[in-house]
Order: C-alpha cells, then structure tokens, then sequence
C-alpha cells in the first residue's frame, strides 16, 4: 500500500523545473517583446508628430526626429562602427565591453564591499534588538540620500588615505559609492534571512544546549540563504548603477560611466553613439545580475522552500 | 511562541534610533571641531543648521519643485506599474513579453537615461525628470503588483468559481484585495526611489530650481554647507514620501492582521 | 452489515424530504479522472458509480491521495471528469453550479480576511446581486444558525479555527442550497472542538434538509455523521465499500459512548483496511 | 592621487639626475584640446626637464577643482576665476599663478532668424548655460546691459546642443572651442547639410562686458607664501606648461594628437578645432602667456560682486584677499624662458583653418 | 477505573527498566506559570504536580489552550515556571537540557529543509561534537530503526508529512535520551498515516525503554499509547484527573477493536468532558 500525504512536489520544486518547450517559449516571447518594442519605436517615429505631442504645456509623446530618436538600425550599425575616424580607433562594440569590463570590476569590489557591511550590520542586528531599533531606521534613510552628493567628498577623503604602501586609488572611491547602495538591500534581505528560522527550530537549537554562533552557523545563515540571493542580485544591480554615477560624477576615466557623458556630449553631431553606452550599461547590468543565479544554482539545496524575499 | 513584548520596548523602539542618530551628528561635529578634520568640505552639523535657517525658503521651494516632479512621476509610473501588471498576470503572453524589458529597466542607471529623455521630451520642461521618476517607480510597483495578483489562495479560487462569479466579480472581490499589501509594498519602495531619481535627473539639465540643482550649483561654488542644506531638504522629502506612502498603505490595509 | 458497491438512495437510515421533482441530489456514473502532469499521467479516479438521495449524508472515506477531494471538485465542477458523466438534481453539474444549487466548504475556511463575519457570510448573496435588505435579514438568520451572534462583525483572524469554520458552514448555507459540499471541513479543528462542530453540523442539517456530500479522513466523525459512508481505496481511486450507518436517526453526543457505535467504526476501520494490510509498517509510505 | 605634502627635491632645472619631484594637476573637466598645452608639455618632456613628474588628473560631473586644491588633494587646479572667487570667499586658501586663457570662450548662439542678436534681446527668453557657475557670465552681461533677468528664464543645458537644436532653448551657451563647433557637426534635418555659421547669431561675452577670466592654473595660497620648495617647483611647473602651449601654438596638429592619445573621446576634426579655438583664446598674449591683466581680474572682481543670479545670490559679498592672485612666479617663469629663446608673447600667431565633419569624427 | 491526582510511578502497567539509578524522569511539584502579556497576566498552569516514572509513557491531553505545550516547554527548560520545581531525573531541568538528557519533537517536524535525512538526523551529533564515524554509525541505526534506509539522501521536501515525522523523531532519538518530550508530533498527519506512526512509537519506545511525556488532542491516540493519561482542564491549566490504560502491554493495532479499548476511550472522554460540560455547544469557544 503507498499512501501519500500532500500529493505531488511542493511547489517550490514544481515551479523551478520548466520542461525545455516552456522554457523556449518563455525565451522566444522576451525576444518578441523586445522586437515588440523596437517596433513600437520605429512606428512611432514613422508616424509621430516630429515635435511630440504637447499636450498642456507638458510633451507627453516624445519627439520623432533623429536626434531624439535615431532608428534602431542606425543604433545598431553605430555598434560596429569606429568611435572616430582616427587611426587605429576601435570599434564602438569594443570601447563599450572595455569599458563595461572595467565598470564591472569596480563594481564587483563594491558589491562585496556591500555584502561584508551589509552581513555585519545584519548579524549585529539580529544578535542585539536593540541594535535593530536604532540601526534599521537609518539604513532605510541613507537610501534617500542623493548619492552624488557624495562623490567628491569621497574622492578627497580617500586621497587622504595612505598607509604604509597602499594608496587609495581614484577607483576605489567610485567601489566604495557601488558600495553605499549595494549594502542596503543586503542588511535588510540578510535580517530577514536571519530572522526567518521558525521558533520551533530556534528551540530545536536551544534544547542541543548551543548557543548563539553556533545557531547563527547551523541554522540562521542556510535559512538566510533564500533571502540573501534576491538581496544579492538586488546589490549586484545596485553597484553597477552606483559604480557609473560615480564614475560620472568623479570623472574616473576607463569606465563606461566616463564614456556615458562624453557620448552624450558628442549627441547632437552623433546621436547614435550615445546608445552605445547605455545599451552596455544595461548588459552590464544584467549580466551582474544575472550572475547571481549562478551562484544561486550552487546554493540550490539552501532554497529548498521558496520565500516571500 | 512568541516572546511577550516587555513593557518598556515600544519606548526603547522610538529612543533607539534618536540616539543613534544624536550619536552620530555628536561625532560628526566633534571630529570636524575637534579632529582637525578641514571643515571646508564636510561643514559641521552646526553650521549647516545655521544655513537651513537662512536658506529655508529656498529649500522649500526647491523641494515644492522637485517633489511634484517625484510625486507625478510616482503616481503615473505606479498606475502603469499596476495597470501592466494586471494584464502580465492575466495574459501569459504579454508576462512573457514584458519580462526582459522590466529587468533591463531595472538595471539601468538615471545617469544613462536623464540625457536621452531630457532630448526627448524638451529640456524646458519637467517632463524628462518625472518620465525617470516614473521609470524608477514603475519597476517595483510592477514586481510587487504581479506577485501580488499571483497570491490569489486556491481556496477563494475555487470559492469563486463555485459562486460562479465573473471575471470582474473575482477580480473585485478576491484578486485585487490579496494583492493589495503587495501593491502598497511596491508603492512603498518607488516613493523613495521616486524622489531620489526627480532629484539626480535634476543634474543633467532642464529647468533650475530643484533641489538636484541647488545641491550641485552650491557645491559647484564651495559652499558646502548650503549644499548640505539641499541635501538634508532631500533627506526630509525622500522620508516625507516613504512616510506618506507607509500611512496610507496602513490605513488601506487597517483591516488586516 | 456492509454493502459493496452503488446501492442507491434507498439505504439512508432517517430519511428526509426529498428536494422537490427529484429524489437523487448527485448521480456519478461511471467517471474517470486522470489528471496530465509533467511526469506523466496520473489516474485520480477510475469508474466511479454513486448515486447520494436529496437529504442523505454521505461521507467519502479513505487514505489519502484516493481521490476524494477529486470526486468533491468534480460533482462542483470545479474540474471535469475525463469519461463519465455528473448529474446534480437532474442537472449537469455546470449548471448546478451556475443554478447555485450546492454550497461548499473545505479544510480551510477560506474566509476573505479583510471582511467581517456577516460579510464574509453575505458574499455569496452580494455577488448574486440579492437586494440589501433580503440579505441582511438572511445574514442575521445564518449567523443565528451557527451561533455567532456576537461575533458579526469581527473579523476571521480574531475568532478560532472552530468559529472561522462556523462562518465557512454558514457561508455554504447561504444561498439556502439542496446540497452542501464539505471537504473535511473539522480537518483543522482539535478534536473537542471537532466534536461539538460534528454535533452543531446534524442540527444544522436536520433544520436545511440538504443532502451532504462530506469528505473525511476520520472513522468516528464519518460514523457519527453519515447515513452512508464511502470507502475509497486508491492509486487509481476507486469505491472500494459503501457501508450504511445502523445507527438511530438522531445523532445525540451520547452516541459516541454506544457500542452500537463502535460497532460502525469497527466494520469502517476494516473496510478500509480491507485494500491496504494494516500490519505493514515499514517504509510503506511513498510519494 | 599622489600628493605632495613635502615635495621630496627642488625641481630646479632640469641638470641634476635627482628624483622628479612628483606634481599633480587637476584639470576642469575631461581631457580635451582645452588642455592641450598640459598634455603637450607631459607628452613631449617639458615637465620631465623641469625635474618634475606630472599626474594629470582629469574632473567629472562633480569634482570641483579648486576644491580638489584647497583640500590638499592636488598641488595645481586648472579653473575659472569667477568660480574660484566663490570658492575662496567660503574658505578655500589658492592663488592664481596664471592666467592661461586671456580672453573668455563663452558663445551665446541662437538661431539666425530668432531675433535674439545681443543681450538685450534675452527678454522674455529662454537662455540655456550648463549651471554649475556657468552662468554668471550670463547674469553678469545681462546687468551690464540693463536685461531684467527675472523676464529670463535660465535651463540648464546637458552636455550637448540637442536642447538648443530642438528648439527648447532660445540661445544656448557655447564654448568656442567645443559646443560652437557641435553645431557645424550635426546636418540640418531639413537640408541633409551640416549646419553653417550663417544659420546661427553669435553673441560673444566677449563684447558684453559681461565676461570673465576663465582658464586659470591655481596654487595653495599658504604653501607659495612660504614653502620654498613649492615655489620651486611652481616656476618650474609653469615653464614646463608654458613650453606645452606653445607646442600647442606652433604644432596644433600634433598638439590634438597628443590629447586624442590622452584620453580625449572627441573625433579628430573636433579635437583639432578644439585645440585651435583653445589656442585664440591664449595667443597673442602681449605681456606674455599667463600674465594676470589687474584691470581684467578687477573687472572680473567688480562684476562678481555686483552680480546677482536668480535666487538672489552673489558670486561674492566683499574683496577678495590680496592673496588670490601673484604674478610673481608666472613672471619668474617668463623671463627665464625668455632667456632660453622662447617666443612667450606669440605676436605673430595665426590661427590654422579646421574642418569639421559630421559628428566631429 | 479512573485514578484522580498525582499517583505516581507506581501504576503503570506494562513496567520498563528504569534507567540507571533513578527510578522517576520527571518530577513536577507544585508549579504555576503566568505569562505577562500587553493586555495583562495569563495564568497558563496553576499548581501542576505529575511525577513520570522512568521508562513510563505518559499523555496530556485536554481543550486547546489548557497549557499542554506549556508544561512540556517546562519541563525541557525552553520557559522557566513562575512558581514550583521541575526535576529531570533527579538534576534540575536546565541541567538535563545542557546533558541533554531528552530527545524532543514538536507538531510540525522541525527538519531543517536544506539538509538530508540523514543530515537532519546527524544534527544533533554533530553539534556536539561526536566523532564522524560515530555519528554515521548511529545515524544507520536510527534511520533502520524508523524505517527510511531507501531515503537517507532525500531532502525534507522529497517525503511525506509522515516520513518527515519519522525523521524528526530519529532526530530526537539521536542521543539515547531516557526521556522523550513530544508535542502532538502526530497532529498534522491524516489518520491512517497516524495509527501506523502510533504503532510504530509503540515498538521504538519499547526498543529504547525511554520514558515519554506525550502531547496529544486525540483521546485514541493517548489510550492506544499511553501508561496513563493526564487529563487537563483549562483557565488556568490544572490537572483534572489521571487515567490509568487497563490495557494489554503490548499494543498491537488488534486492540483498536477491542471493547477494553473503547472503555478507556470512553473512560478519558468523560473525564475530559467533566470539566467542560459537553452540551452546552453554542459561542462557547473563545480566544
Ligand atoms: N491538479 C492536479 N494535477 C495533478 N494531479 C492531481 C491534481 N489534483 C489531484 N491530483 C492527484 O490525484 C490524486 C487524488 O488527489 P486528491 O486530492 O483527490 O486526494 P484526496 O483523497 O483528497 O487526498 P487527501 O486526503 O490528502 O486530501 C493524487 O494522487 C493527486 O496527486
Ligand atoms: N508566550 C506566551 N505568552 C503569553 N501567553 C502564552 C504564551 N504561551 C502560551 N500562552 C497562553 O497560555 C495558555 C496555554 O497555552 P498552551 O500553548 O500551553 O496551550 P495548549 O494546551 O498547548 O494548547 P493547544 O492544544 O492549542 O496547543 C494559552 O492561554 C496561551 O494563550
Ligand atoms: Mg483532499
Ligand atoms: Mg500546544
């Protein structure tokens, strides 16, 4: 005789593994989506009013003429084309992935940055309520701080940082403003975590007579796991955006935040070029982001049961 | 079980980050009186206050500017937000369609967009700052507004079918109110998110007078303190819209455990 | 004592009126349900045969997986069988349920949590347009019924699981249906709780006059209820046994004391022990 | 950035085989032909014979550089002197040591047949400048002739010319040597040709009497006072940058090369417009490059205390110190260069002509 | 038939080896627990005395809210009384905890959902430092002894409500205790999954000889397992009476039908009931 209680996977496992069809559908739509999209561009510049649509007094439908809008396949071709005609000038593809590569590293060094303070703030909090109330209040406000703001005091403390031979770097300032905003969803995502454990498995731990590290290594870290990974895709996205304003804003060079404004500088006489970077920062973007699931896939048997993160 | 709140807490809730925060301007001013810290680029607590006193016209209109920006940008990124997560919910398709959009926008920085949109739609005008305004609220009200309509229990489903209800009957009475502390979770973190992206839009042209402006114009000419000054008026705003959006959520949601 | 197989309506033990024109509330014949699913094909149900009379209690029993929560949904058309046929009060059980015909209950209560009690119980009468004043005075009586009248307009996460299942009963009865649907409705409920809302249950049947279909998965709540019990057996779930109740027609708390009693637990135990040897301990259970 | 709190040689000359002294330059925003004469002098040695080993540092969006000096970050700040004068009323200790471009590069274009073909006709319009002390030329010509700025309303303009071409603005500002040139690089819609000079009017601040010094090297005020070893350094830095900006004058071609390999994102034909403009805006420099004017920083002095932008502020409310500027060691510079035979003054300097392509490729 | 107070160690009926040197388990005198909450006090236990013998199987049983789960929370020192003592053999209940002298299991399993069985099982061991070989060694007993060898590499989710409470109670079996706390481990099951988990508790009990104090809503379960049953009333908790099982000491699933059986069924029942008079069924439940 089987007898089964709760019929069927659970649903977190059901929901993860797709057949390949569903999965290739899912693909193939986002790729119409985007053809979708691109469409919608082209025909709205086709048929648009070439001032846009005013409508009192604000435009609510954006001009159609090259120049805010160039054609898809001019954007496209631009990508192929070299950044100047100087000798020896790359391709702007090339420029761009260089210059994300760069972004990316920086951004990396900020992310973890972020992921170590915003671990430490979380376990602090978690071991101390107390902490909790004074901490949390603020780690929410400093996200409503105009990170710009930041920048160049930033970059004047850190030139003042020299000890013994490491020298604060230009860059390292632009990590630690990736940094800022990826901490933030790391505190509040691991708190989460840490505070996820059911009471029935915190006292599971105190009747094994073990105490706090022991419980935060056993227990509240793998059940952090399933919160940390959204908070981690989350900082990972956040240190890119944050990693290009301040490369914008402090003017480090190499970077695709340093090519973001001098493109657009160059827009009215070529304003192609200026998708370039930004459709870079948006590979970047989600290839930091998407880098995460892969560390997600190794860390599979923590997130066993799906959470609300 | 849950551990009996102590009497006492709720107070130790409200004083705790008070002192944390007195803590911290304590420090600040004394390592700029006292430290030796140059007090050119980071200004004391003190004479920042000194200047909010001086300049609080200016910051309020700045801030009446630039939150009508933020305020506008939020209400129509989180209408669309919801409106396109309805039909990502109702219609597979359109989810699967929609998809990778949403994550691209959810990566891309202001920075990249403010020129593109300022082109756009007309440097003379607002416009551009609450369309990034409105990107930036869109993308969460979306996720959290499509989970939410996802949450629908199996049980009212089946309720609703055996009650025969219509479509709009079901979206009425079951759909919609399931999700709404979702849509309220997302509304929440666009608020702030709506601010700060009307503000930083600020930096890349348009019209003067927000207090994106007047933050870099200051620093622009080395005073800080004024600059700081804007930036505590941001601080106040970006908290004035997270609390509004939190006090309307509670009083949506005072029916709910 | 037992009777095997489909043995119609003619066995209830109290009878009662039946609704008016017909004297069958459901009628199963020969359904099948195989349900698709990424792993294959899964077999829910095979020829099912039952015929429950207007005003008969009968309670679907049988370990779990076999099909009972299936065969319920399938009678409210909240699926379809894949052969066979339904037919409620004559009807297909589409238009049953677009008649409104039955009222339906389950495990959880599934109350909407942001309305009260009378709410909770008027949402069926307000998505059928009912006029205000009618339901008002038909909330007033339902509550009534389920004795919560201090509790109208509390909301379900301030009352127990045994009252939040009261709302639920009241909410089937709403629509004042000839059928009522209930899948182990006490499931959640601690036993003392479960016994009074078993005794509140027979009074309220014995004031609507409904026919019952009640799904359980425990002997003494089937024996104490029922006219018949089903016993299913499962993988695929199939009607292994109907075995009728001889038990008196009131159903009073004493009974539970009666050997008489016993006696029905005892012959449903080994009816449904009859497919799967209770000796069999070990490593057994599979999914 | 290497500081150089205690500079570790005295630079002089460039005989001893000693170590360079190590200089930082902060310059005012990306590189471009606007410095070229800094990188020249990198690129082609000047600062190496000088004893010195120079970090260029280029700004951003948000470094300020004179408050990248006044910090202590940097020894030298390239910058405008209204800015500067702001910045050393709210504290900041610098001097300027020389005054590179003698004349101002600010444009004001609008359409040809927009009406708008001086100051005066700013009434009631909408004048864009790049903010960030930008615009108190503007304010400051708009008094000088009598325009009530609060009929003006001022948009802050990105980094391009879109909102001007897209007619969001009515006269937009323009620096010769870069957004003017953005205009000859982008083809009219209508005519599919790049546009002309003849399609826009020009208002130079020059004519306004609205303009102020701009390009400036700045020095910490304390450290010139008394540090001999700054000093030092700063002639030596000075001559070394003044030998790059005549390389720039007499080798413009190889001059926005140099830039271009520095880091310079602008197309060649931009770049070489670029290092040409920046060139007329230095050459001819009678009293020789670098020279502060006293009756131009008086009237750039005069005009920063008397103008008030829209918000009521002003550049400055009083004097500012006599330290805010020397000739002293500009001077010292000149004459030592001008006894090694080089042509300080460019009496004779002619500008080249540049053609520009589309997007300034 | 029905014993009332406190008497002792002496009435169980099917008598166990006590566990060395000790002839109680567990030994409560005279404890009162209050919680302070925000609305005020709640008296959750008023003067409890129970005395377990070693190696006895004890149940409490009673209506929700009778402070069942707060007396056994007592006992394995997760709360402390407000008045009164609690001794786990002969040592003081937070030193049993810290020699970790009991296994214990709750109503939900408790597994950790990233670990295997057998990971799950190791818990406990593992934290404590026992040596790896060891640890694998006993871990094969226990997963033999609950009878899921083919599953030991499974992940919580991968298996049934009952496998997983299986698993639990291997869990709580780790470190040999002599005194087992168990707290409706068996509430979420269905009721065929539970009378074998009962007979299965049966058989590892007799295996280990441990004592057991037992958290149960169901009067079946108690009589099917139990030495003695102690039967609580509610507001404040107070032991009402103790019923001793005049049952054969062997449980086997034959004695479901027996009429001994349904005696102490019926026996507990009333004793149950004598508190809270059964007929009064209308808005009697509250929170
Ligand atoms: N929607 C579905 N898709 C696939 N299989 C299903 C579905 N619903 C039920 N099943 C399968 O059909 C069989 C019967 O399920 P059903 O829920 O009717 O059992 P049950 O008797 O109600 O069990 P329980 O006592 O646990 O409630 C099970 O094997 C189950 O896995
Ligand atoms: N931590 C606590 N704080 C305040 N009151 C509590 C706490 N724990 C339990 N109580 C109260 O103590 C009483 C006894 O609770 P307990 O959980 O022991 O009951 P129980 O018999 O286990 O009930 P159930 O059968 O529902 O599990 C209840 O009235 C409960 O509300
Ligand atoms: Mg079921
Ligand atoms: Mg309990």
């Amino acid at each position: 005789m089987t007898t089964t209680a709760g019929a069927g996977p659970p649903p977190s496992l059901r929901s993860r593994r797709g057949a390949p069809r569903r999965e290739l559908a899912r693909w193939g739509l986002g790729v119409l989506g985007i053809i979708v999209l691109a469409s919608l561009w082209e025909l709205y510049k086709l048929l648009g009013p070439s001032d846009g649509l005013v409508l009192a007094d604000a435009r609510v439908l954006p001009r159609t003429s090259d120049l805010a809008m160039p054609h898809i396949w001019d954007m496209l071709a631009r990508l192929s084309e070299p950044v100047t005609r100087a000798d020896g000038s790359r391709p702007l593809w090339l420029e761009v992935a260089i210059a994300a590569t760069a972004t990316l590293g920086i951004a990396a060094a900020g992310w973890v940055v972020g992921l170590v303070v915003g671990v430490g703030l979380a376990l602090v909090m978690q071991r101390w309520r107390l902490a909790e109330w004074g901490l949390l209040p603020w780690i929410v406000l400093s996200q409503t701080i105009p990170l710009i703001a930041f920048a160049p005091v930033v970059r004047s403390w850190g030139a003042r940082v020299e000890i013994g031979s490491f020298e604060w770097q230009d860059w390292m300032s632009v990590a630690l403003i990736a940094s800022y905003l990826a901490f933030f969803p790391v505190a509040v995502g691991t708190l989460k975590g840490l505070q996820s454990p059911d009471v029935i498995h915190v006292e599971l731990m105190r009747t094994y007579a073990v105490g706090w590290w022991k419980t935060l290594l056993r227990l509240r870290l793998p059940a952090a796991v399933p919160y940390l990974l959204p908070a981690l895709r989350l900082a990972a996205a956040n240190a890119v955006i944050g990693a290009i304003v301040a490369e914008v804003s402090t003017g480090l060079q190499g970077g695709i935040g340093r090519i973001l404004i001098q493109y657009a500088g160059q827009a009215s006489g070529d304003p192609s070029k200026a998708w370039g970077p930004i459709f870079g920062a948006i590979v970047l973007g989600l290839a930091a982001a998407g880098s995460i699931a892969v560390l997600g896939s190794v860390l599979r048997n923590y997130r066993r049961v799906e959470v609300d993160a | 079980m849950t551990v009996a709140r102590r009497p006492g807490a709720g107070a130790a809730r409200v004083l705790a980050p008070i002192v944390v925060g007195a803590v911290v301007l304590g420090l600040w001013q004394l390592v700029v009186t006292v430290g030796g810290v140059d007090d050119y680029l980071l200004p004391r607590p003190a004479a920042i206050l000194a200047v909010v006193a001086e300049i609080a016209p200016s910051m309020l209109s700045a801030g009446a500017i630039t939150g009508l920006n933020a305020l506008l940008g939020l209400v129509v990124g989180a209408a669309i937000g919801i409106l396109a997560a309805l039909a990502a919910s109702s219609i597979r398709v359109i989810d699967n369609m929609i998809a990778p959009i949403v994550t691209a926008l959810a990566v891309i920085p202001i920075v990249a967009l403010a020129p593109v949109l300022n082109t756009m739609f007309g440097a003379d005008s607002q416009f551009g700052r609450q369309a990034v305004a409105g990107l930036a609220a869109f993308v969460p009200v979306f996720i959290n507004t499509l989970r939410g309509l996802r949450q629908t229990l199996p049980v009212h489903r089946d309720l609703m079918r055996a009650y025969a209800a219509g479509s709009s009957q079901v979206m009425r009475a079951v759909t919609l109110p399931t999700a709404a502390p979702f849509v309220f979770t997302g509304i929440r973190i666009a608020s702030s998110l709506a601010v700060i992206s009307a503000l930083v839009a600020e930096y890349f042209g348009g019209p003067r007078g927000g207090l994106g402006g007047l933050i870099s114009t200051s620093a622009a000419s080395s005073a800080y303190a004024r600059a700081w000054a804007y930036v505590l008026a941001a601080i106040v705003l970006g908290l004035a819209f997270y609390l509004a959006t939190l006090a309307i959520e509670r009083l949506a949601l005072r029916r709910r455990s | 004592m037992t009777n095997t197989g489909d043995d119609g309506a003619g066995s209830s033990e109290r009878p009662r009126p039946a609704s008016p024109g017909t004297a069958t509330a459901v009628t199963v014949t020969g359904v099948d349900k195989v349900f698709e699913t990424r792993s294959g094909q899964v077999s829910a149900l095979k020829r099912i045969d039952l015929i429950v009379a207007a005003g008969e209690f009968v309670s679907l029993i049988g370990p779990s997986g076999c099909g009972k929560s299936t065969l319920m949904r399938l009678i409210a058309d909240l699926d379809q069988p894949t052969s066979g046929s339904i037919s409620v009060f004559g009807k297909s059980a589409r238009q049953a349920r677009l008649d409104q015909d039955y009222g339906i209950a389950f495990q959880q209560s599934g109350l909407l949590p942001w309305r009260t009690v009378a709410a909770n119980i008027e949402l069926p009468l307000s998505l059928h347009g009912v006029a205000a004043s009618e339901r008002k005075s038909r909330v007033g009586e339902l509550i009534e019924l389920v004795g919560l009248r201090d509790f109208a307009d509390r909301y379900p996460d301030q009352l127990s699981g045994g009252m939040q299942q009261r709302v639920a009963i009241a909410r089937s009865l709403a629509e004042k249906p000839n059928l009522l649907l209930m899948d182990e409705p006490f499931g959640a409920l601690d036993e003392m709780t479960r016994e009074r809302m078993q005794s509140e249950l027979v009074r309220i049947c014995a004031e609507t006059k409904a026919a019952v279909v009640f799904v359980t998965h425990s002997i003494p709540e089937a024996v104490f209820l029922s006219d018949r019990v089903v016993v299913m057996s499962p993988r695929p779930g199939r009607v292994q046994q109907i075995v009728s109740m001889q038990l008196a027609a009131d159903r009073t708390d004493g009974l539970r004391e009666e050997h008489a009693f016993f006696d029905m637990v005892t012959a449903v135990r080994e009816a449904l022990h009859q497919g799967s040897p209770v000796s069999s301990v070990r490593g057994v259970e599979n999914r | 950035s290497s500081t150089s709190e205690e500079p570790t040689d005295s630079g002089d000359g460039g005989d001893g085989g000693g170590a360079l002294t190590p200089v930082s330059l902060q310059l005012q925003w990306l590189p471009q032909g606007q410095f070229a004469g800094y990188f020249a002098a990198q690129e082609q040695g000047f600062f190496e014979e000088e004893g010195l080993e120079v970090e260029i540092i280029p700004s951003g969006g948000d470094i300020v550089p004179q408050d990248a000096l006044a910090n202590g970050d940097v020894d030298y700040a390239i910058a405008w002197v209204p800015k500067v004068l702001g910045s050393i009323e709210a504290g900041a200790d610098i001097t300027n040591i020389a005054q590179i471009f003698q004349r101002s590069g600010t444009l004001q274009v609008a359409w040809a047949d927009s009406g708008i073909e001086s100051i005066k006709d700013f009434e009631g319009k909408t004048i864009g400048s790049w903010g960030f002390g930008n615009e108190w030329e503007i304010f400051a010509a708009m008094a000088e002739n009598g325009v009530d700025a609060s009929t003006v309303e001022i948009i802050t303009q990105d980094f391009n010319m879109n909102a001007f071409l897209s007619g969001d603005i009515d006269a937009a500002q323009a620096m010769t040597y870069n957004e003017y040139a953005q205009l000859f690089e982008t083809p009219n819609p209508e005519t599919g040709e790049l546009y002309t000079p003849d399609d826009f009017n020009v208002i130079d601040y020059n004519e306004t009497g609205g303009s102020m010094l701009q390009d400036a090297i700045w020095a910490d005020a304390e450290r010139i006072a008394d540090d001999e070893e700054y000093q030092q350094t700063t002639v030596a830095f000075l001559k070394a940058v003044i030998k790059g900006w005549v390389y720039a004058r007499d080798n413009p071609e190889e001059a926005s090369e140099i830039t271009l390999n520095a880091g310079s994102g602008w197309g060649p034909s931009h770049e070489l417009w670029m290092v040409n403009e920046t060139n007329k805006l230095i050459w001819p420099s009678p009293n020789g490059i670098g020279i502060i004017d006293e009756e131009e920083w008086n009237s750039t002095v005069a005009l920063s205390l008397a103008t008030v932008n829209e918000t009521g502020a002003q550049i400055i409310t009083e004097e500012p110190p006599a330290t805010a500027w020397s000739n002293e060691w500009i001077q010292q510079a000149l004459d030592q260069l001008t006894e090694e035979g080089v042509d300080v003054t460019g009496e004779g300097f002619e500008p080249i002509e540049v053609e520009l392509n589309e997007g300034g490729n």
